[in-house]
């Protein structure tokens, strides 16, 4: 019986771990098995290419990270030639494509696009770019553009469509709300929340925006709160990430009612965070003879 | 393929007040270490258990051990400076690209602080079948390592200055063939500016987080595009390096 | 020559350092002198006593604290005639009193009464409740309704009156705007994050309401990118806060903009912490040969 | 007043698996505490360094030392089983108010777990004036200290069963006429249903902050609102705590 097993709208997981989009490579597969994931994020894809913003580009905080990355990726078309063939033959476990764009319209291309492509189990719909129809406020801001959005790409595929929130807005469950009745069939949170860092010696940011995305054990408790939020306003199943380390955290956000998480920032102080949560969570559920999906959603008031 | 292992501290011992030298017993790495390639290495402290390895580079292998020459400037330096011989520490490689070798050359190796170790280990490898000129800048007394000429800022070792400031003259003097640089960027583009024509490898330096190519964190601007140090690099031609940018 | 003293809006400062409303008592003095700080702020209160929340009330996660003290005050009268008097004859630095309301109403019936009395400098107007005129949304979600509380209670006092805005909005600098245009003369940033914990063996939640407050190390990186975003946006002077302990960390917020800064949960890890920030600030500054407001604002972007 | 300082460390040494005891040295301080009051304590490992300090109970007072009694359950009581003597630590204390004293009465005093401590600290005042007995309870063997009847969970020392099992035959048996108790909330309030009638002081636990009454933090329901454990207490009245929200 495999206790670990899990399920995000569409998809069947052998594992609910999953990795954080942009932040993890098939190189980390020299040092641990594929299986151990239930699921491969891509970075986010962009129709054109893009260069990415220039260095410095990260900096490490007190207890987490930012990161300016700029979304550097070869675009559509080279992730088509060079990307997708490669991930289709390495993995044996389903592949998630992350892509964004600057208006529905294009969001809409990129799906059609990658629609006629073998391979892709599901989407993630990453909405913290800025709309170019909206003055560049970001797409997943608001819940009337999230909406459209969503009614646009779900009427174009049956493959699972995940919406990936951003943290940074008022009321992440409108949002939620908002991608649900759109069609997404399942929801990503968190993405990062702003963060920022100045050398106080002379005064420089340290990172060639001075406004990043700041990601890591910092973020955990503020992603389990928005987690606990959605999974109150919405029951559309949660894949959850932010600062995820270890099985323990894995269960929190279980408990909070995400059917399955994913690891970015761990990796980076911990190559085998991945294979260590698992062998965790497996021993955990074996002790107390429960599986996962008995767990999810369950948490509960404390005593006094 | 990099490898991401506890390895045995087999010594690590204060160079003078601001460096030290680690050596890991690794038996199935070291055969395996060129000249600029580099390991993420991370103390096992409670204060470091979730943060970033620490990119540093090969400075030698010895038998079935890697030596390191680092200084402890930050929090993840000094965690390393503090590791006992029989403790383990965690590594992940070697990582990265290695310097393309060359006979029959005149070589200039430039290095500045801590770039030393690398261009040491390199240094090592080519002497027999070259003809080698290194030197070596540092802020003050203790960044300097054995050299043919050796520059402090604060001039109280070596000669007073940059390490690039008699570069024309050793260019000439020497005939140089080929140059291998590793420091700070400014210096690497300062050497570059003087010696536009003569081939030239830098091993560059970047903030990293994953060290594996993953995170597109660590890049320079290199040709038409943003590298990645660490995978791509840390050696580059510094010819393509975009120094307009930097 | 005082380097280290600044000016909040009408306020002179004799110090930057001030405190986080709701986590600083007078009981600090037994530890250190009150000259160490340019300001003394209160807890918030309310017109009507609040018992606050059940216990448990507070967690400690990775990185910060998580709280869901409820407010928890006297009340009006009694700050009026309890806690005014007392602070009034003990302290020798500007008093900041913080009061929040449910209504607009209520805040101005607030403001009114307590500019009756002597011995406050300035107002610190806590935005982070819920409205009851506009079910149940913070006030200091909506720019209008920040703007129409800055307008009236402007227009009723000449007191220093500070605005503090929480981190938990899609657009913080629209709320700074919205802040400034109605009469607020500075602005505080940033109250507390969203934030949660569960207790990964039994599945409850930490506190006694899921979602909580979160303050302290976590939050520097966040507080410190709402300070940039404000500063660029308006030219208020900024009372910084969030995860502040060390005055290295101080410094990155006045290059940021901030005029001033406050400490909270710092005082829970380091009781001195303003003592050390003081003494640190003030060599930093005479080593350098500068003012504080020298360095205001002076932040730039990185050497590549 | 409470004072922030820097203590020496006079010992630190392993009671049994899970408990470990504490002396420092604190000539100005020894003198002012009293059974009841604590310390918020905390390690100087720069792991602990942001951490919230850790509320511990005055154990005894022998000279110039305090000693405390530790369990080791999570990072800050560990990092505090670590010390070593002639290292410092950081105490802010001595906090909270004390038990009142009574004299020439049958008491009882009832601790659970790491509630012991303040109790041992009270029975050596109360004894040579009062008849004292003591019962005590804890989940394992290694939960126990001196007392007259000592309970365990598991049954692995004393009787097994709740410290509050025989209470009621205790009570009559000794003909008590006042109770302190020390323990997790829902032992007291056992007590304090067994024996409405009899006066009854707690020292409560919490989950603490600041330690000094400024954050509201550490409340518990008492009379018509939530008292500061830290700065009202811990020594409560039995009788005031809304036990029905508990
Ligand atoms: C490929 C590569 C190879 C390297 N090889 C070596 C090596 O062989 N030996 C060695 O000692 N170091 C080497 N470094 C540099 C080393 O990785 C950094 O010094 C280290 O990461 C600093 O970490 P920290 O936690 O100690 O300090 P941090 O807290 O990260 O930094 C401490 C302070 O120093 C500043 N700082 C950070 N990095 C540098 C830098 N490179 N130069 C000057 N100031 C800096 C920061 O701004 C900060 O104020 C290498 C780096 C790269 C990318
Ligand atoms: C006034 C007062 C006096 C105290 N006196 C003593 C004393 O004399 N000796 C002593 O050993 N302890 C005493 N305590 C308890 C002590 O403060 C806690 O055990 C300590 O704060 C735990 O910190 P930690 O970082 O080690 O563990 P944490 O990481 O805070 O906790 C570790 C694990 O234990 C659980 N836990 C936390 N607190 C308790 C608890 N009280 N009981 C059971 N499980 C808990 C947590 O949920 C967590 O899972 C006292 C507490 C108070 C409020
Ligand atoms: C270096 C880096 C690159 C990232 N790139 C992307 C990206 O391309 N698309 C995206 O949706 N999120 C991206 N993120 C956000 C992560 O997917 C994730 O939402 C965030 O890091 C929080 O999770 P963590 O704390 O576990 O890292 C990136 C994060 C990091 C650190
Ligand atoms: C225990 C506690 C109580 C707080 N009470 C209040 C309050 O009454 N009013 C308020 O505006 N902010 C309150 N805050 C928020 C702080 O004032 C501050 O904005 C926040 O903690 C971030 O700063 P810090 O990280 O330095 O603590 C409280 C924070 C804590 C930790
Ligand atoms: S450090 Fe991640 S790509 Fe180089
Ligand atoms: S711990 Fe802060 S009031 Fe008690």
């Amino acid at each position: 019986m495999n206790r670990l097993a899990t399920s995000l709208g569409k998809l069947s997981l052998q594992s609910p771990i999953t990795v954080a989009s942009g932040t993890f490579d098939t190189g980390y597969f020299d040092l641990f098995e594929q299986n151990i994931l239930g699921a491969y994020t891509t970075k986010t894809i962009t129709m054109q290419p893009k260069a990415g913003n220039p260095p410095p580009r990260i900096f490490e905080t007190e207890a987490g990270l930012l990161n300016t990355i700029g979304l550097q990726n070869p675009g559509l078309k080279g992730f088509l030639s060079e990307e997708l063939p490669r991930l289709r033959d390495l993995l044996d476990i389903p592949l998630i494509v992350s892509f964004s764009g600057s208006s529905v319209a294009e969001f809409e291309a990129i799906l059609e696009t990658l629609e006629k492509e073998e391979g892709i189990a599901g989407y993630e719909i990453n909405v913290s770019c800025p709309n170019v129809e909206k003055e560049g406020i970001a797409f997943g801001a608001e819940p009337d553009v999230v909406f459209a959005l969503a009614c646009a790409l779900a009427s174009k595929s049956s493959r699972e469509l995940i919406f990936k929130l951003s943290p940074n807005v008022t009321d992440i469950a409108q949002i939620a709300i908002a991608a649900t009745e759109g069609g997404a069939s399942s929801l990503a949170l968190i993405n990062t929340l702003y963060g920022a860092a100045i050398d106080w010696k002379t005064g420089r940011f340290r990172t060639s925006n001075p406004v990043c995305g700041y990601s890591g054990t910092a973020l955990k408790p503020v992603a389990l709160a928005l987690c606990h939020k959605v999974a109150q306003a919405v029951k559309t199943p949660i894949l959850a990430l932010g600062g995820i380390h270890t099985w323990q955290d894995a269960l929190e956000f279980f408990y909070a009612g995400a059917s399955a998480i994913a690891l970015g920032t761990a990796f980076y102080s911990d190559p085998l965070a991945a294979v260590k949560l698992h062998q965790g969570l497996k021993d955990h559920l074996e002790e107390k003879e429960l599986a996962l999906s008995e767990l999810i959603g369950k948490a509960s008031l404390p005593l006094p | 393929m990099p490898r991401f292992l506890e390895l045995k501290v087999a010594d690590c011992k204060r160079l003078n007040a601001d460096y030290f030298e680690l050596w890991l017993e690794a038996p199935s790495l070291a055969p395996l270490c060129k000249p600029g390639m580099f390991f993420e290495l991370k103390a096992q402290t409670a204060a470091q258990e979730r943060k970033l390895f620490k990119p540093i580079s090969v400075a030698g292998v010895l038998n079935d051990r890697i030596s390191f020459i680092i200084k402890a400037i930050g929090p993840g330096t000094r965690a390393l400076a503090e590791v006992q011989p029989g403790e383990t520490l965690f590594a992940l490689g070697p990582l990265g690209n290695d310097f393309p070798l060359v006979e029959g050359k005149n070589v200039l190796l430039v290095s500045g602080g801590v770039g030393w170790p690398p261009l040491g280990f390199l240094s090592d490898l080519l002497k027999e079948r070259n003809k080698i000129t290194h030197i070596h800048g540092g802020a003050g007394a203790s960044d300097i390592f054995p050299c043919d000429r050796a520059y402090t800022v604060d001039g109280s070792a070596g000669e007073k200055g940059l390490v690039t400031q008699d570069l024309p003259q050793i260019l000439t003097d020497q005939n140089i063939d080929i140059i291998y640089s590793c420091g700070p960027l400014p210096m690497i583009g300062a050497v570059q500016k003087i010696a536009p024509k003569i081939p030239h490898f830098a091993s560059l330096e970047a903030y990293m987080a994953c060290g594996l190519g993953a995170c597109h964190g660590c890049v320079v601007p290199v040709g038409e595009s943003y590298l990645r140090v660490c995978a791509d690099g840390p050696v580059f031609n510094a010819a393509d390096i975009r120094w307009e940018e930097i």
